[in-house]
């Protein structure tokens, strides 16, 4: 069941070679929309990927103990969303209760997860790559991790790019997607690793 | 709590409908669906075994679970009772990421019927060119006898198959699955 | 003792040579000096002459309040014909007192040698500094006794004589280490009396071997001082800087000298002590050089405080060509001033003219983050990094990125191919942190 | 389908009750009325409320701790607003104020004292002897004022003063508190007649600087019909002032004024801001004195 | 604001990608070529216009508290159906659009109209909205799938629009070429917004001056 | 009215300069790379000649057309536009389509440089982004390479059909060991590979030119190569074979030592340069491309700004780090 190999393997290759934002395109909004202060898209990242392995984890125990089961498969989307939010809000209520350190750190971010495609898309990918419960545990985790780097990374630049003489209309998104689109070039360098 | 019960109870009644819903078109479009994938099939299946009429997957008898063989699928085509041809599914690891592809064997002439590349990773324009018919026509009639081999100049020998421009690695990696039907099509089918 | 620097700095091209074969000489003393009320670090003093007195050469004509002050001598005898606000040396318009000169050259009877200044204790010998008005004259003009009064706790090692005089064009100090060593050194001797200290560093740098090799003679006979020659760099000079190429030992940062157990003192200031504790002259006078390319013939000058910059180069000869820049102090850390007419006043260690250049400046390009500057600051800054701050505004991140160690040394613009003003960007933190602080703290006080 | 009935249901039901706790935990943990004033304050976060930030200010406001009015960027209309969202009378109408420039000595009235070279900052240049200006009182004119406005209301105009857009400006009085000269005031809108100069030298010693600087000669004092301008001060240390409660814009000062110190800003682009251009209220509004042409 | 305003709005002046800024993901994952692009315009547009017309039925009916969810339910609802007829009906869209047809769910603008719009106002006025966005998130998916295939591959809807010798620029239709594609058309509707403002300013600076100098 | 004669300059200090300005220094960058542009010249031939012109003409153009759209100042005269054409033209195969190495000019300066703000605001390095552009567009034309003149005795620039070959990098890649080239070749620059990266001795000469007039800091080169070595032979490979081969030489001294797009504190250009070497073996030995100096050193420069910001050493007299 524990094939090392394969973990690595969905490890770099989540993390790297398919970055769920540069490469596959999950999370967008979130990249451009926290990613203008550091310190936020740190928080942002490590709220993403614990809500993103747990999430990952409990979609798959509803897809195979429920929706497999009674063979209603098509229910899907709607089971997955349904459970991402209030999985969400769950885990909100808890970290307020239980550590209001954390909280500080990663609350305001949560609400924003329930509409982060990332978190529902690799849900669903997890199920169309049909892993197995620990393959989907480190793939949730590492397209966590992969989110965090991509975010905190382009973070760090758009810090930088405050200095910058950047043209006028340039300026703001436009800027920001050009950045990402160098980022992703850079991230090309990763093909072919696995 | 009360108010907490009557919430619960909308949503209930809003997801249920939700479900209702859904399942009605389920009911509507499934049949349709399973009719296209069946047809879809049927359509690559005869891509690879023109023949293909009466296709029996018969992987259990064939593939042993633990072998770690790339080849993930075999499925016979039978003219009355008698076996005709074999297509295979086969998974190589190409540049990047696995490929998937069919590849018909006929028992017959010994000959390849020809290959489809069902889904892959590769890279737009490089690696994705092996799905082009220009590409795969190269392993159409090729003999079962010798392994394939991918060349980068014009093929002189029959065994040889040229290589897609700076995609030698796809390529490869299609010849290597092919490979690995042919020899297990060689161990099975042709006593 | 092998040759010792700092970490940082920049190699600069001396313009020494012009001046430093050049023997001191008297200028010529004005028939109107103008001293301004202003001439240490530290609240400006009041007058305490009025319009229309009399005062005699070495007479106090101004005095402040409180500890950190140094009050102002005429340096003429005559008459006071106006007290007016001009030009200062220092970039700003300052009350002057306007002595016109009897010629008459009376000193104030306060003015007699000292009968035995040996048995002086160290408190009468800070005393002495103090009413001759004694200010650091390296540039800093920090006032004197200040620096050699005990502090709570801590205790000075060393006490290090500056010689160095990095700036390029200045040779005063070069000329009055070689003319008047023995006032040097007997200066020095008062001071580690007064601070009750053993050990005197003179601190000079290789590019003055003739005053290495004088001193070094000089210096056998006495106990507890030594010579310690320097590797050339700018910024030398500068008290962290030379105290660390002398002692290895780093000023802690807000910290003062003391808290690395060391005193510096421009060797200027040393002969001013020896003369104010053993014949009693105030400070009235300094030497000062007259340079750059802007100048006929370059000199250095023993001048009388309040003495027109406008008279000192008319006497040597007026300008070389048109006067572009003139500047008072050297060309890494000192002013320019808009007009000739200010005056010389205690810290004035040069006077650089440059002339107007044909070719045109070169421009101001964005930084290219090449990191010259970071490796040239000898306090270890990113003068980038804040400069790109101060531009947005961040005063805060600049305050917390050190912005206010700056010593203002000018090596990172010097180094910076991108030619940014790196220096006022760093100045204009410091100006708002100062501006921060004050604020912090008179909202502190209301609570 | 009847599983998907069900199952779905049943996830609904868990969701809601799992919302339901949590709505019922933690509800008002923050005052409502805090988001409903952040979303009617401008977020230009320029701190002229004195508050770190619009979201400070709104926390401030409910927390009793801050007046209404405050914020200036938002004038009467978001004030009125927050009036409404906390319940409390809206008052009065506040009139809305813009920055001034008290000074007029441009590029070729003022006299320099020497060439300027470094950064574009007006603090830096205040350093050294005042200003490259020889008035050490007037605009120094290297717009630092122009990079601080948060409403981008100020460019340099072509005589290197700056120049303030009525209609961006919302008299947050930022640029007021960042000059080092002190040379911009907030005025109200409807106020045309200001005292262009700051200089407080004497009449001679200011004259020998610029132009247009006001010279002390009283002309404007003796002929305001209202009483509102006066030269206020000691010999060497005074300058004109008008008292804008009092001052109704006729204009007869300016046309007084021997050094055109005093000016009427021509409202240009306070033309769409302002019903009329000149205040209906003054008795002397239009003294056909043909200085508008 | 009239019906027809309403319609339009969302086609140029609040254009829901080029001007909101939302929605990014399937904006830049499925625009490799135009047919994805309209396919993905029109699934969207059913979606939302179906779900904004429920939820302006309902806006009196949900509670507040649980308004939320109870749009993702429906919004889901519907993504769910208008998945299964596109794979009924369109398989090969079907397969090219992949997860982002479920994600349509998590899309930012749908949930965004049902909150800000339909949930306040009536149902002719939210079919309007919905249409407008609807058609203004799938001209913008056009725009942007139209520049991606036809730089990187040479083609329009499938069809060659260069002569043999062009060689297509494959990074357009790779991840980058989707980054550049929409930072470079908003860094151009930024120009265009900032060049009209200008305008807008200096005619009214005229008209302030005309008003002063007939006066 | 303020024409009162001659006014004084009054500015702050310092009152003097050094030599060193933008443009001097690109101009000792462009000599620096002359060595290595006669070493293509001699090796390619007139490929190389209409390459680098191509590259750099196209980049000036795209600088002063961008500058002038934007309203800016035109600053060609720094010459960085120059050293971004040259240094791509030096990254590009002998053979490459004159149109394609246009475009990866105008790319690298338009998108590269100025869509950020122009020179020093730029974040990639812009030559290899205008080549990672062109590796990713048109694939087949950036990965053909023909053998140097003098290889085969066939001259690339003279005959039409000029034999294809494969760089050593490339030969390693498909598994082949035979065929690889000897250090010397490496060394001297006689074997295939983009123009101005083949000649480790041409690359080294114009490298000691910049380290000996200050313009780049030891510290990147050294712990690039430092890095590639020491993990090459720790994976069992062939260290020099590794250093001399592909663009590492000229990656590790020209590209990755770019002011603009690397870390400003010391330590962080030691960071720098051990990711880089790290990445490049990677990207060699498991990755799907060849060679990895040029992805390697672009996947540096977006972690510049985090290298920066957490590298910050400390003050004099002051012990404690600053985040
Ligand atoms: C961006 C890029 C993508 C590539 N994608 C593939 C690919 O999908 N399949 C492949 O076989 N080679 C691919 N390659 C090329 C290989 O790295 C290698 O150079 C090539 O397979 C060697 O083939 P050749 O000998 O025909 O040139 C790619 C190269 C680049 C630069
Ligand atoms: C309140 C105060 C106390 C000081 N005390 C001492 C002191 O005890 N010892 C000393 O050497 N310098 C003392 N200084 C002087 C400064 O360290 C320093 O010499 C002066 O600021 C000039 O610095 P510079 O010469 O490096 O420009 C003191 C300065 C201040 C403001
Ligand atoms: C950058 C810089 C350079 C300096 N250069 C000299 C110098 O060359 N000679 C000198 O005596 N003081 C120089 N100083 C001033 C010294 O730091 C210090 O104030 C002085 O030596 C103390 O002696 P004093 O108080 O007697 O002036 C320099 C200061 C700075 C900040
Ligand atoms: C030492 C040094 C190395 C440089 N390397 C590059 C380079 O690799 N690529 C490039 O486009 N420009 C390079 N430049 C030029 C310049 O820094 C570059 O155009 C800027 O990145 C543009 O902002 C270099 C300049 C210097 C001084
Ligand atoms: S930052 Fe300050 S201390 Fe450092 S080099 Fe520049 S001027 Fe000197
Ligand atoms: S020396 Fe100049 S160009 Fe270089 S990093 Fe410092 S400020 Fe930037
Ligand atoms: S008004 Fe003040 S800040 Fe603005 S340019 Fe004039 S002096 Fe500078
Ligand atoms: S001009 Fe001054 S008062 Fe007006 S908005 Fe700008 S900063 Fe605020
Ligand atoms: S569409 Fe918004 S995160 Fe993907």
């Amino acid at each position: 069941m524990l094939d090392l190999h394969e973990i690595i393997f969905i490890v770099i290759g989540a993390i790297f070679v398919n970055n769920i934002v540069l490469a596959q395109f999950l999370g967008c909004c979130p990249f451009l929309g926290v990613s203008k202060k550091l310190s936020s898209a740190i928080g942002m990242g490590m709220a993403v990927t614990f809500v993103l392995t747990l999430a990952s984890v409990i979609t798959w125990l509803v897809q195979v103990y429920l929706l497999e089961r009674f063979d209603i498969g098509y229910l899907q989307t709607i089971a997955f969303i349904l459970v991402i939010a209030s999985l969400v809000q769950f885990v909100e209520m808890v970290i307020k209760k239980h550590s209001p350190d954390l909280y500080k750190a990663l609350g305001v971010y949560l609400p924003l997860i329930t509409t982060n495609c990332a978190v529902l898309g690799v849900a669903i990918i997890n199920i169309q790559k049909s892993y197995g419960f620990i393959n989907t545990l480190f793939n949730g985790f590492a397209n966590g991790l992969s989110f965090t780097l991509a975010l905190i990374l382009f973070a760090g630049i758009r810090e930088r790019l405050e200095d910058a003489d950047i043209p006028k209309s340039m300026q703001g998104t436009p800027i920001a997607l050009i950045t990402a689109a160098l980022m992703s070039i850079a991230f090309l360098g990763f093909s072919g690793l696995i | 709590m009360r108010n907490t019960l009557k919430l619960g109870l909308f949503l209930l009644l809003i997801a249920g409908i939700a479900g209702l819903g859904i399942a009605y078109v389920n009911e509507l479009t499934q049949p349709l669906i399973a009719a296209q994938q069946e047809e879809e099939q049927l359509a690559s299946l005869k891509e690879v075994y023109a023949e293909a009429e009466n296709v029996v997957d018969e992987s259990e008898q064939y593939l042993d679970e633990n072998t770690g063989s790339i080849v993930t699928q075999v499925k016979v085509a039978y003219q009355g009772d008698d076996p005709v041809g074999v297509i295979y599914l086969v998974e190589p690891d190409g540049y990047s990421g696995k490929i998937q592809l069919m590849a018909g064997f006929d028992i017959a002439t010994k000959k390849m019927t020809g290959i489809k590349v069902l889904s892959q990773t590769e890279t737009p324009g490089l690696g994705s060119n092996a799905q082009e018919s220009f590409f795969t026509e190269r392993f159409k009639g090729k003999t079962v006898e010798k392994p394939l081999e991918i060349v980068k100049k014009e093929p002189v020998d029959d065994n040889q198959v040229l290589a897609i421009t700076s995609a030698t690695i796809t390529s490869k990696a299609v010849a290597n699955g092919v490979n690995a039907a042919r020899e297990h099509f060689m161990e099975n089918f042709l006593q | 003792m092998s040759i010792r620097t700092f970490k940082g700095g920049v190699h600069l091209a001396g313009y020494k040579e012009g001046t430093q074969g050049l023997p001191i000489v008297e200028a010529k003393v004005p028939g109107i000096v103008y001293l301004p009320v202003s001439q240490h670090l530290g609240a400006p003093c009041e007058p305490i002459v009025q319009v229309g007195d009399e005062v005699k050469k070495g007479q106090k004509i101004a005095e402040g309040k409180g500890f950190v002050t140094a009050p102002i001598h005429a340096s003429v005898s005559g008459k006071v014909i106006a007290i007016e606000k001009r030009p200062h040396p220092g970039g700003n318009f300052v009350n002057c007192i306007v002595i016109e000169n009897d010629f008459k050259e009376e000193w104030a009877d306060t003015v007699k040698p000292h009968p035995n200044p040996e048995e002086l204790s160290p408190d009468d010998i800070r005393k002495i500094i103090f009413e001759a008005g004694i200010v650091g004259m390296g540039g800093a003009t920090f006032p004197s006794h200040v620096k050699l009064a005990p502090v709570e706790g801590k205790k000075a090692d060393y006490i290090i004589l500056n010689g160095v005089e990095c700036e390029p064009y200045i040779t005063a100090d070069h000329r009055l280490m070689l003319e008047k060593p023995e006032r040097i050194i007997a200066g020095l001797k008062y001071i580690l009396k007064s601070t009750a200290c053993k050990k005197g560093i003179i601190a000079i740098e290789e590019n003055k071997p003739d005053a290495i090799a004088l001193f070094k003679k000089l210096v056998v006979k006495e106990k507890g001082i030594r010579v310690q020659a320097l590797r050339e760099k700018y910024p030398q000079g500068s008290e962290k800087q030379l105290i660390y190429a002398c002692t290895k030992r780093e000023v802690p940062v807000g910290g003062l000298p003391i808290d690395a157990g060391v005193i510096v003192h421009n060797v200027g200031t040393a002969a001013a002590i020896a003369d104010a504790v053993e014949l009693g002259i105030p400070l009235i006078q300094r030497v000062l050089t007259l340079s750059g390319d802007g100048i006929q013939k370059p000199a250095n000058y023993l001048v009388r405080l309040g003495t027109l910059f406008s008279a000192l180069i008319e006497e040597s000869g007026g300008y070389q060509g048109e006067p572009e820049k003139i500047i008072a102090g050297g060309l890494m850390m000192g002013k320019t001033v808009f007009t000739a007419d200010v005056p010389v006043i205690k810290g004035s260690s040069g006077i650089v003219v440059l002339k107007k250049k044909t070719a045109s400046k070169a421009r101001e390009y964005n930084c290219v983050r090449c990191a010259k500057c970071i490796d040239a600051c000898p306090l270890f800054l990113e003068p980038t990094t804040i400069a790109k701050l101060v531009k947005r505004n961040l005063f805060k991140e600049a305050e917390q990125m050190n912005a206010f160690s700056c010593i203002e040394c000018g090596s990172c613009q010097y180094s910076c191919p991108a030619r940014i003003p790196l220096v006022q960007y760093l100045r204009r933190a410091k100006q708002e942190i100062v501006a921060m602080k004050a604020k912090a703290k008179s909202d502190g006080g209301k609570k | 389908m009847i599983y998907a009935i069900i199952c779905l249901a049943a996830l609904g039901a868990i969701f809601g009750i799992v919302l339901g706790i949590a709505d019922k935990k933690f509800k008002v943990e923050a005052d409502p009325r805090i988001e409903e004033i952040v979303n009617v304050l401008p977020g230009a976060n320029c701190g002229s409320c004195g508050f770190p930030g619009c979201s400070g200010y709104a926390e401030a406001i409910v927390a009793g701790n801050a007046p209404l009015n405050a914020c200036t960027p938002g004038k009467d209309e978001v004030r009125q607003k927050i009036a409404a969202i906390m319940g409390e009378e809206a008052g009065e109408a506040q009139e809305a104020k813009v920055a001034q420039l008290m000074c007029n000595g441009g590029k070729d009235r003022a006299v320099l004292q020497y060439e300027y070279e470094g950064v574009d900052d007006c603090h830096v240049a205040a350093t050294m002897f005042k200003s490259p200006k020889a008035c050490g009182y007037g605009c120094i004119g290297l717009g630092s004022c122009v990079k601080v406005c948060p409403f981008g209301a100020i460019k340099m105009g072509a005589d290197q003063l700056p120049e303030v857009d009525y209609n961006l400006c919302t008299g947050c009085g930022v640029c007021v508190e960042h000059c080092p000269q002190h040379v911009l005031k907030l005025v109200g809108v409807s106020k045309l007649v200001h005292v262009r100069c700051s200089n407080k030298e004497k009449g001679k010693d200011a004259k020998a600087v610029c132009e247009v600087a006001c010279i002390k000669c009283k002309l404007c004092e003796k002929n305001c019909p209202e009483g509102a301008i006066a030269v206020v001060g000691d010999a060497g240390n005074s300058i004109a002032v008008i008292d804008y409660d009092k001052c109704t814009s006729c204009g007869i000062c300016v046309t007084k004024c021997p050094t055109n110190a005093l000016e009427i800003i021509l409202p240009i682009n306070a033309a769409q801001k302002m019903e009329q251009p000149v205040n209906p209220n003054a008795p002397h509004a239009c003294q056909k004195c043909g200085l508008c042409q | 604001m009239s019906l027809w305003k309403e319609f339009t709005k969302g086609v140029l002046r609040e254009n829901p990608l080029f001007v909101l800024v939302l929605g990014m993901c399937p904006s830049l994952a499925i625009t490799t070529s135009v047919a994805n692009g309209i396919g993905m315009g029109v699934a969207f547009t059913g979606v939302l216009l179906a779900s904004n017309i429920v939820i302006s039925m309902l806006r009196k009916v949900i509670p507040n508290s649980i308004r939320i969810p109870s749009y993702i339910v429906i919004i889901a609802t519907f993504v769910t159906m208008v998945e299964m007829l596109l794979h009924a009906y369109s398989p090969a869209l079907f397969k090219s659009l992949g997860v982002f047809i479920p994600l349509i769910v998590v899309n930012c603008i749908i949930l965004g109209r049902a909150e800000a719009f339909a949930s306040k106002n009536g149902l002719t006025r939210s079919i309007l909205d919905a249409l407008g966005m609807g058609l203004g998130f799938t001209f913008a998916l056009v725009t942007i799938s139209t520049f991606r295939e036809v730089l990187g591959a040479g083609t329009f809807l499938g069809m060659p629009v260069f002569g043999d010798s062009f060689q297509s620029a494959l990074i357009m239709i790779l991840p980058p070429g989707a980054f550049i594609t929409l930072g470079c058309i908003l860094a151009f509707i930024n120009k265009m917004q900032s060049m009209k403002a200008a305008k807008r300013t200096m005619v009214g600076q005229q008209v302030a001056q005309q008003q002063l100098s007939s006066n | 009215m303020n024409t009162q004669g001659n006014l004084l300059i009054v500015s702050s200090s310092p009152h003097l300069h050094s030599e060193n300005c933008v443009a001097t220094t690109m101009r000792d960058v462009v000599i620096a790379l002359l060595p290595a542009l006669f070493a293509a010249i001699y090796f390619f031939g007139m490929d190389a000649v209409t390459v680098v012109l191509t590259c750099v003409i196209t980049a000036v153009l795209s600088e002063a057309i961008a500058q002038k759209i934007m309203h800016r100042e035109v600053t060609i005269s720094d010459g960085s536009a120059v050293v971004t054409g040259l240094l791509l033209a030096f990254c590009l195969p002998p053979t490459i389509p004159l149109w394609i190495a246009a475009i990866g000019a105008a790319v690298a300066i338009v998108i590269g440089k100025h869509f950020f703000g122009g020179l020093g605001c730029n974040i990639f390095n812009p030559a290899l982004i205008g080549r990672a552009f062109l590796v990713a567009s048109w694939p087949v034309a950036m990965t053909t390479w023909v053998a140097p003149l003098g290889l085969d005795g066939v001259s690339a620039a003279t005959s039409v059909d000029s034999i294809t070959t494969a760089t050593p990098l490339a030969i390693l890649k498909g598994g082949l060991a035979q065929g690889l080239p000897s250090y010397g070749q490496l060394f001297m620059g006689n074997i295939a590979g983009c123009l101005g990266e083949t000649s480790a001795l041409a690359l080294l000469v114009g490298a000691l030119y910049l380290l000996f007039r200050g313009h780049i800091d030891w510290r990147i080169p050294f712990s690039y190569l430092g890095t590639v070595f020491v993990f090459t032979w720790l994976i069992g490979a062939d260290p020099v074979f590794h250093l001399l081969a592909g663009g590492l030489m000229l990656g590790a001294f020209f590209m990755a030592t770019d002011w603009v797009t690397s870390p400003i504190t010391k330590k962080g250009r030691i960071i720098f340069g051990i990711g880089c070497g790290l990445l490049t073996v990677i990207i060699r030995m498991w990755g799907g491309y060849p060679e990895g100096v040029c992805y390697s050193i672009l996947l540096m420069n977006l972690a510049t700004p985090l290298i920066d910001r957490y590298t910050r050493g400390r003050v004099f007299g002051g012990v404690k780090k600053h985040a």
